[in-house]
């Protein structure tokens, strides 16, 4: 058990290190020089020169690359080009905008996913299985975006129940805060729920053709019972890893529904530093997504020591 | 004259991943120490319970897979330490017979293919005619060799594998439990082609199985493993009738038996003294 | 889509996408199933869709770029614009036509490049000796961490914004499902008595890679690239829709809808139009996928 | 539940018959698979069910415990000592409570028949705890934590499993195959079944496993003076664990009756020729043996009439007709109108 | 010199700036009186929906129209402004002087504005300001202020400017941002806390989201009637318009999807404010190379534009033609719309006559609304005349600005020029991304600089014909002003020609 932590833990810090690199690799070779590109096309020469001095960008990539590491690692994530403000309290606001949006909607579709995709699994082979299949198979055809118009259209707009979109925190005035999250929430959340229904009925499927649900259906438990008990902590196992992916890329995944609804979260923020060039600030934020999807990942690596002992011995 | 295999002290171990911070991974022993020879003709039987080591030894024969330690000889020549591409004469002179009649055969590849598989590969001439004959000698009709391996039964299928064993003209061949997947019905249609094929085209027969009767049935020798040693090698008389180690008497013990069972042996009289 | 493109990591292989999983199936049975009914019409509107682009190569009822201020904003059913005009009266239907020709472009590039890169490797990561196959896929776990949306607009930034630009960044997105899948496939397949059979018989390892394992793990590789269709093309529209997509003039359904929404209220046909032929193409080839899939994997196969 | 409890006494006509399956009868999809089997079984009775692949065996026993699959279509009835209703047609609610309480099953892969995130004492303890309070035999007692860990131990003693304490913390991958399927044998026992099914138990295991997990189950079965159906496909192992034995072929019954009977003296013409081609100790070493020509159609592609004609030498043109039941019952007879044995009085 | 105009225009193809302030005729007088912070209730807030966030809120280092769009006239004042007509009128300078020779102002400064840090605003800022910019700014507008030679305070109330030579231009860039009047203590921390003397402090920066602003209690002139303003920012127009119609905002502050008003039109819950901008859409040739630094090829494409259809399609019919680079608002303005009409004929037969066909031509356009609306009209109408051409569409603004701004790498492009007068900059300069070089306009252009007003009047109007006649350039149209706000908020500018949003004139009745 011990072993495999420190694997997988170490596993985790070659990935950040190396996926450091690419990131900080990735972004010189992105063509313009960040000076010139923060100040503008018409900028003085000397003024270039100063800013590289001060952003350090004439050391050399090595002590670039050190610099903004050792600095990541203290969560000092520097300065912006462009705003000279601090980035990571930015970064952090935004964070949690999209973590409202993101884990809501993910909720959601937990909530849609988990009894409709059993009841699509037990149902499989009739109509109403067939149905709630086909149901869906159209959800997940559905782009967000589009999903997010169309409420908008009706709910916000034709029905005027909701705000057809902006943001506030929820400390400056809850009622707002969820008026303004629900429209949102619902059309990553439908959607992401169509996506994740497709893996619990595929996973249950898997599942119920296992011998040991049969044992315990032999055992005298029902075949709801069988599967509630059997069933589900071995069906997890794939959802959990395909339910925290979808979490963690939708922290950028999600822009697309930002954008519709206008909420500041991290994907617009990424979207709008690339459209600035803020070079740094877009290293940092694609470093932030990067460095959540790896330690995602390594959750659901130390999750499955849990769910599945046959890993605590380190069968392969 | 010599043997056609020779194995003298052949050992092999596996690695297993290591399971905790202070320890390496424990090094499993399959093979701990084998030495034996075949003479050109015989049917020689390996018997043993799953993870005796047999099937381990097959491979090493075949050279699918390297010793740790020890060497191997077919028909003279060493087999261990070859480079792949040294190994032609061992190709040509030595087959393989699977036990999963199912898995032994690509899916996607027609019957005439897998049949002439062996010879294509090692380039040898009028493939088309040895196909059919192959066929024929394995008693499928010549039109089998358009179809594919899931338009046969089991027994069918295993006759398919004994052809393309045979295609290259080998003079060992070695199979690995060719029965045990069959229906009995079956298995014996396959253990009398077997037999056959083996007399007629003089063949050396290395056949392993778990089950005693089956191999008392074809060999005239057999060698006993357990946990990656030989414990007893014999005539089948000798192994049948008077077995001397205490696992091979347990073996004999634990197979049932129609007629002792019509004798009015129960289920406990499997075991050996004691409970 | 905003949220498509997640696959795992972990010890139990689950490629994640927005179709469900692609069950690895028992390399070597070949039990297959008739095609089911998602089979059919999956492949109906693919084939719909393909007809639309082949058409659109010899007749479009109108040059899908004209622009002609006199008929702008014409509705449905329109005599001479069957599907009427957008608001630069341009004909709806030609640019539909023509647009299918994007979006059969989108997914190719992006298959294409996620399977000639993944498939290889995915057979080499399953043929190499263990310490190679494991970093190999360590560092396609590591592509895992960068989403495709987050390529695709990293690429558009370094390379400018094109259609290519956008689908190879979403193809390279697609290849660790790709090396994924072929691998624990071709793992399966190498582990078959066939290919010990066939080493037997004096096959190298390049004929085995290529007579044994590549015409095995192709039924994976044909399911997994009908749904990775299905995701680039939703991906060409979340990136449309951002403006990272397809630029003008080229139709593309995706900037059909971008386009179109200013006029929601006053002509929503020109949402509607391409809204549904994007989801009828994703359905189609996540229907397609589905079908696929039940036909080469024998799991299905209930009945024992 | 008390009404069901109440009727927990010998049937009405004082025989101690367990299990009465009559006229079984199952489809799937386009495939016709069971054809009328009929049998009985009484108490302390161990019957084998024997029959090649697709011989509908496996059929047969997921029949008796309602586990066939949703879309199967099942005929016939199938009734159990102290079930007061028809098992076919039952209603799934009704047909849990009666499995692993009145009837049990062990089954072939020992491998993956355990959950693998289960601890074995768990899924041991849960076969005890589902029907507590629900059996008359020890009323609630069995709820109580203490006792049921003591029971889980009890019985996982009573397969054979060494230190049976550490057994029940352990999961099934830290268990050999033997010792699964001892632990599947301990959760079929665990509530005194008035019949076991062992499905194909030891086929999986090796041979001197085998003897000990077939020796536990026939121990198993005896002290609980419970009915036993056996299933395989080794004519050997049926003749040392049973006394009574079917032999099926094509989805149906084509021979029956007691074990010394039907082994030395076949009737059935498939019988005969089973008997003769696994018979590897009287046949001369390295000799040929007896073979049944062809193979075991696939599902559906049985002939009609008697099921076994394309691969019987003895066939005529009268077999196309389904041979009627030659015998006093079901339990004992067989279905052929050419049978061995009456050649020499020919 | 000409550096400045290079500079002012890059600024103003940043973005479009928007609308216009009402400096002047906030007639109805606002009862700002309450003051504090406890009476003002809703009504006294107002939330204006606009569409191009800054990047900063420095517009001394970073380019870009959104700030002084929030900023200026609002929290930052300067000395004159532009009023609706285009006259310059008197802010925090109560009146100035000009010397005879054009080069000495003299200004009177008021002596009750106060910066919101609470110091007053004395003739020592003025000066101050003027010379930072020449000092510390570091974007290219600081050339605007390259003519001055020296600033002065006379007293605390009295500035005293010289310049190295006359300038009609420099007066009228004193009310841009160069001239915004900041305080000595104030400009530490510019690009997170402007400090200013506007009727508005700068409250907070909702990153991605809005900037508040509340109003200033000591400011020194007429108080503003919302206490609060929030200016919230949208990048899709789509998204600008359901935030009116579900309350969200009050103001739509420019409409960028001139199509979509239809859903405002005929509803009496709002109203539509149709002005004009200074925004000349401006179809640019690269005049430096071929095909285009061929008259007939120029005039070719002119020739095949049919502005009528192509206001009509790409944005929805609103906004001005014009036949040159001069808006209605300008004092030197001339109808020259007849001078290239639409006509196919002779559009082919030029394209035919200097084998403009040949090669394609790239129209490499920014990222930009209604440059990707215009972009795909022109290229099916050149089209149509039988020229070839690839349409490029460039991420605005880093990729356009380099390639085409920059570096020139073009044939043809379509980008509103924003900045007020800007003629000078966009055809005087041979450098400029136009790349066109006329000696005769540009002596003609320095002239009208130096002269006096009325030789300003004739000399532009001269330039402007021979630029239109030249066709160095097509002018597709000149963008509307477009404001959509709730019923009863009044003060809104009709017309959008400076750089600000003023907010000081608006009111709800």
């Amino acid at each position: 058990m011990l072993l495999q932590i420190v694997r997988r833990t170490a596993i985790l810090l070659a990935s950040l290190v190396v996926s450091s690199v690419l990131v900080f690799a990735f972004m010189v070779l992105l063509p313009g020089d960040p000076a010139r590109v923060a100040l503008g096309v018409n900028a003085s020469e000397s003024a270039v020169t100063q800013l590289r001095q001060e952003f350090g960008l004439d050391r050399p990539l090595v002590a670039q690359y050190l610099s903004w590491v050792s600095g990541l690692v203290r969560f000092d994530l520097g300065t912006s080009y462009v705003s000279r403000a601090e980035i990571a309290p930015q970064i952090v606001d935004r964070l949690q905008v999209t973590m409202w949006l993101v884990v809501c909607a993910m909720l959601l579709a937990v909530v849609i996913a988990v009894p409709f995709g059993t009841l699509m699994a037990l149902r499989h082979r009739r109509p109403s299985g067939l149905a709630l299949s086909a149901l869906s198979q159209v959800g997940v055809a559905v782009p967000a975006f589009l999903a997010g118009i169309l409420l908008i259209t009706v709910f916000a707009v034709k029905l005027q129940w909701l705000p057809a979109n902006g943001w506030t925190p929820p400390n400056e005035n809850p009622t707002q805060f969820l008026r303004q999250l629900v429209l949102p929430v619902l059309s990553l959340g439908l959607v992401q729920g169509a996506v994740l229904t497709r893996y619990v009925r595929s996973a249950i499927l898997d599942v119920q053709r296992e011998d040991y649900i049969r044992t315990a259906r032999a055992k005298g438990l029902g075949r709801a019972r069988a599967l509630r008990r059997h069933g589900f902590r071995n069906a997890a196992i794939p959802v959990v890893t395909v339910l925290a992916l979808q979490l963690a890329t939708l922290l950028i995944g999600a822009v697309v529904v930002e954008r519709v609804f206008v909420i500041p979260g991290l994907g617009s923020l990424l979207l709008d530093q690339v459209s600035n060039r803020d070079l740094i600030f877009v290293q940092d934020v694609v470093m932030l997504l990067v460095f959540a999807v790896l330690v995602v990942n390594f959750v659901v690596d130390l999750l499955y020591l849990v769910i599945d002992p046959r890993l605590k011995v380190g069968a392969r | 004259m010599t043997a056609a295999i020779s194995v003298r002290d052949v050992r092999r171990s596996y690695h297993r991943p290591r399971t905790s911070l202070r320890q390496k991974g424990p090094v499993v022993e399959a093979l701990k120490g084998v030495s034996f020879d075949v003479e050109r003709g015989e049917r020689f039987g390996i018997v043993g319970e799953s993870g005796c080591g047999k099937s381990t030894l097959m491979r090493l024969i075949a050279a699918l897979d390297r010793p740790t330690s020890g060497e191997i000889f077919v028909e003279g020549m060493e087999v261990t330490g070859r480079r792949e591409t040294d190994l032609g004469f061992l190709r040509s002179s030595l087959q393989l017979v699977f036990q999963d009649p199912m898995g032994s055969l690509d899916p996607r590849m027609r019957v005439r293919d897998i049949i002439a598989e062996p010879l294509v590969a090692q380039r040898l001439p009028r493939q088309a005619e040895r196909v059919a004959e192959l066929l024929d000698a394995v008693g499928l009709p010549a039109e089998a060799a358009d179809r594919f391996p899931h338009q046969f039964s089991g027994g069918q299928r295993q006759r398919i594998s004994i052809a393309r064993a045979l295609a290259p003209s080998p003079s060992i061949l070695l199979a690995d439990e060719p029965v045990s997947a069959l229906d009995v019905s079956v298995r014996a249609q396959v253990l009398n082609l077997i037999i056959d094929l083996v007399g007629d085209l003089g063949l050396t027969l290395v056949f392993v199985s778990h089950d005693l009767s089956v191999v008392r049935h074809v060999c005239d020798r057999v060698a006993v493993m357990s946990d990656g040693e030989i414990v007893e090698t014999g005539t089948t008389e000798q192994i049948f009738d008077d077995p001397q180690h205490p696992y091979t008497q347990r073996l004999l013990r634990a197979a049932p038996s129609m007629r002792r069972a019509l004798e009015g042996a129960g289920a406990s009289d499997l075991l050996g003294d004691g409970r | 889509m905003s949220s498509e493109p997640i696959r795992p990591t972990g010890p139990l292989d689950a490629p994640v996408s927005a179709a469900p999983v692609v069950d690895v199936a028992v390399a070597g049975s070949a039990v297959r199933r008739r095609p089911g009914a998602s089979f059919f019409v999956g492949a109906a509107i693919v084939v719909l869709v393909a007809l639309m682009a082949v058409v659109s190569f010899v007749w479009t009822p109108y040059d899908p770029t004209f622009v002609d201020a006199a008929v702008r904003l014409r509705g449905v059913g329109d005599p001479g614009h069957l599907l009427g005009t957008d608001k630069l009266g341009r004909d709806v239907l030609s640019q539909i036509l023509v647009g299918a020709r994007t979006t059969l472009f989108v997914g190719i590039v992006a298959v294409g490049v996620a399977g000639v890169i993944g498939v290889p490797l995915g057979v080499v990561a399953a043929m190499a000796p263990r310490w190679l196959g494991e970093t190999l896929m360590r560092g396609i776990d590591l592509l895992l961490a960068f989403p495709a949306l987050l390529l695709a607009i990293m690429f558009s930034a370094v390379y400018g914004g094109s259609t290519l630009v956008a689908m190879v960044a979403i193809g390279i997105a697609s290849v660790p499902s790709f090396v994924r899948l072929v691998r624990s496939g071709a793992m399966q397949v190498l582990s078959t008595e066939y290919v010990l059979a066939a080493r037997a018989a004096g096959r190298g390892p390049w004929a085995i890679g290529l007579r044994h394992v590549l015409p095995n793990v192709s039924g994976l590789v044909i399911v997994q690239a009908s749904v990775s269709f299905a995701i680039a093309v939703l991906a060409e529209a979340a990136l449309s829709f951002l403006g990272y997509g397809t630029p003008p003039p080229t139709p593309s359904w995706g900037r059909m809808l971008q386009e179109s929404q200013e006029l929601l209220f006053s002509a929503p046909r020109l949402a509607i139009i391409p809204g549904i032929a994007i989801a009828l193409a994703v359905l189609g080839f996540n229907l397609l996928g589905d079908g696929l899939r039940d036909h080469y994997d024998p799991r299905l196969e209930d009945r024992r | 539940m008390s009404a069901l409890a109440a009727q927990e006494s010998p049937t009405a006509s004082g025989t101690s018959r367990v299990l009465d399956v009559q006229g079984l009868d199952v489809r799937l999809g386009r495939f016709h698979l069971l054809h009328d089997v009929s049998f009985t079984i009484d108490r302390g009775e161990r019957v084998g069910l024997i029959g090649e692949s697709g011989s509908g065996k496996s059929l047969t026993s997921l029949a008796l415990l309602g586990l066939l699959p949703e879309d199967a279509r099942i005929g016939g009835s199938v009734r159990l000592a102290g079930v007061g209703y028809d098992l076919v047609g039952a209603r799934e609610r009704d047909l849990a409570q009666v499995r692993g309480r009145d009837v049990a099953m062990v089954f072939q892969e020992p491998m993956t028949a355990l959950n693998p995130t289960m601890r074995v004492g768990d899924q041991v303890a849960e076969a005890i705890t589902i029907h507590a309070g629900r059996s008359s035999r020890d009323g609630g007692a069995r709820t109580d934590r203490a006792a049921v860990r003591t029971r889980t131990v009890e019985l996982l003693d009573q397969v054979g499993l060494p230190n049976p304490a550490d057994c029940a913390r352990a999961y099934p991958h830290q268990l050999s195959g033997g010792q699964r399927q001892r632990v599947v044998l301990a959760i079929a026992l665990a509530n005194d079944p008035a019949l076991l099914v062992c499905d194909e138990p030891t086929t999986a295991l090796d041979v001197t496993v085998q003897a000990r997990v077939l020796d536990l189950i026939v121990r198993g079965v005896a002290a609980r003076d419970a009915a036993m159906l056996f299933i395989t496909h080794d004519l050997s192992v049926v003749a040392t664990v049973c006394e009574r034995v079917l032999v099926m072929y094509g989805g149906r019954v084509v021979e029956a009756g007691p074990v010394e009977e039907v082994f030395r003296r076949p009737r059935h013409r498939y019988t005969q020729g089973l008997l003769a081609a696994s018979d590897l100790d009287t046949a001369e070493p390295g000799g040929r043996l007896p073979t049944i020509r062809g193979s075991v159609p696939p599902a559906g592609a049985f002939p009609d009439g008697c099921v076994f004609r394309s691969r019987c030498d003895y066939a005529t043109s009268e077999c196309a007709v389904l041979p009627p039941w030659t015998g006093t019952d079901p339990g004992h007879g067989f279905a052929c109108i050419h049978p061995a044995g009456e050649e020499a009085a020919r | 010199m000409k550096h400045i105009r290079i500079g002012t225009a890059a600024a103003s193809v940043l973005f479009l700036a928007l609308t216009a302030a009402c400096s002047a005729g906030s007639g109805t007088s606002t009862s700002g009186g309450t003051g504090g912070n406890g009476g003002a209730g809703a009504d006294k807030n107002l939330t204006v929906g606009l569409v191009a966030e800054p990047a900063s809120l420095d517009f001394t280092t970073k380019d870009g129209a959104a700030i002084p769009q929030a900023l200026l006239d609002n929290v930052y004042e300067t000395l004159v402004k532009v009023d609706q007509d285009g006259q310059i009128k008197p802010a925090l300078a109560k009146a100035w002087k000009v010397s005879d020779d054009g080069k000495t102002y003299t200004f009177d400064l008021v002596d009750n504005a106060k910066f919101s840090d609470g110091q007053a605003f004395t003739a020592k800022d003025a000066a101050f300001s003027i010379d930072r910019v020449k000092k510390d700014w570091t974007v290219s507008l600081k050339a605007s202020m390259d003519v001055v030679q020296d600033a002065k305070a006379v007293s605390d109330t009295q500035l005293q400017v010289t310049l190295n030579k006359p300038s009609n231009n420099w007066l009228y860039k004193m009310s841009t941002r160069v001239g915004a009047m900041m305080t000595e203590k104030g400009v530490a921390d510019l690009a997170t806390k402007p400090v200013g003397t506007g009727p508005y402090v700068f409250q907070t920066w909702k990153r991605g989201d809005s900037i508040s602003l509340k109003a200033n209690p000591s400011y020194w002139g007429t108080k503003p009637y919302f206490q609060q303003v929030t200016l919230k920012y949208f990048k899709d127009p789509t998204a600008l318009n359901n935030a009116l119609l579900t309350g969200t905002i009050n103001v739509i502050g420019t409409v960028q999807a001139p199509e979509s008003l239809a859903q405002f039109e005929g509803n009496d819950k709002y109203e539509i404010i149709e002005g004009t901008t200074n925004g000349e859409v401006l179809l640019s040739f690269n005049n430096g190379k071929a095909p285009f630094n061929d008259l007939k090829v120029r005039q070719a494409a002119r020739y095949a534009i049919d502005h009528k259809a192509l206001l009509d399609t790409c944005w929805a019919g609103r906004g001005t033609l014009i036949g040159s680079m001069v808006p209605p608002t300008d004092p030197w303005y001339e109808d020259l719309t007849g001078l290239y009409p639409h006509d196919l004929a002779k559009a082919k037969a030029l394209v035919a006559e200097t084998n403009a066909a040949a090669t394609p031509v790239r129209l490499r356009i920014p990222s930009l609304p209604y440059a990707v609306s215009c972009g795909q009209v022109v290229k099916s109408q050149l089209e149509q005349a039988g020229f070839k051409v690839t349409l490029d569409q460039l991420e605005f603004p880093a990729v356009w600005l380099t390639t085409v701004f920059t570096d020139a790498d073009y044939d043809m492009s379509i980008v509103a020029h924003v900045e007020p007068r800007d003629l000078p900059a966009v055809f005087g300069d041979p450098k400029y991304y136009t790349r066109y070089d006329n000696k005769q306009l540009q002596a003609d252009l320095a002239a009208a600089d130096a002269g006096t007003p009325e030789e300003q009047v004739t000399l532009m109007k001269k330039a402007a014909k021979e630029l239109s006649q030249d066709a160095a350039g097509d002018f597709l149209f000149l963008l509307p002003n477009l404001i959509v706000a709730e019923k009863g908020i009044t003060g809104l500018p009709k017309n959008a020609i400076t750089e600000s949003f003023d907010l000081t004139g608006l009111a709800r009745s």
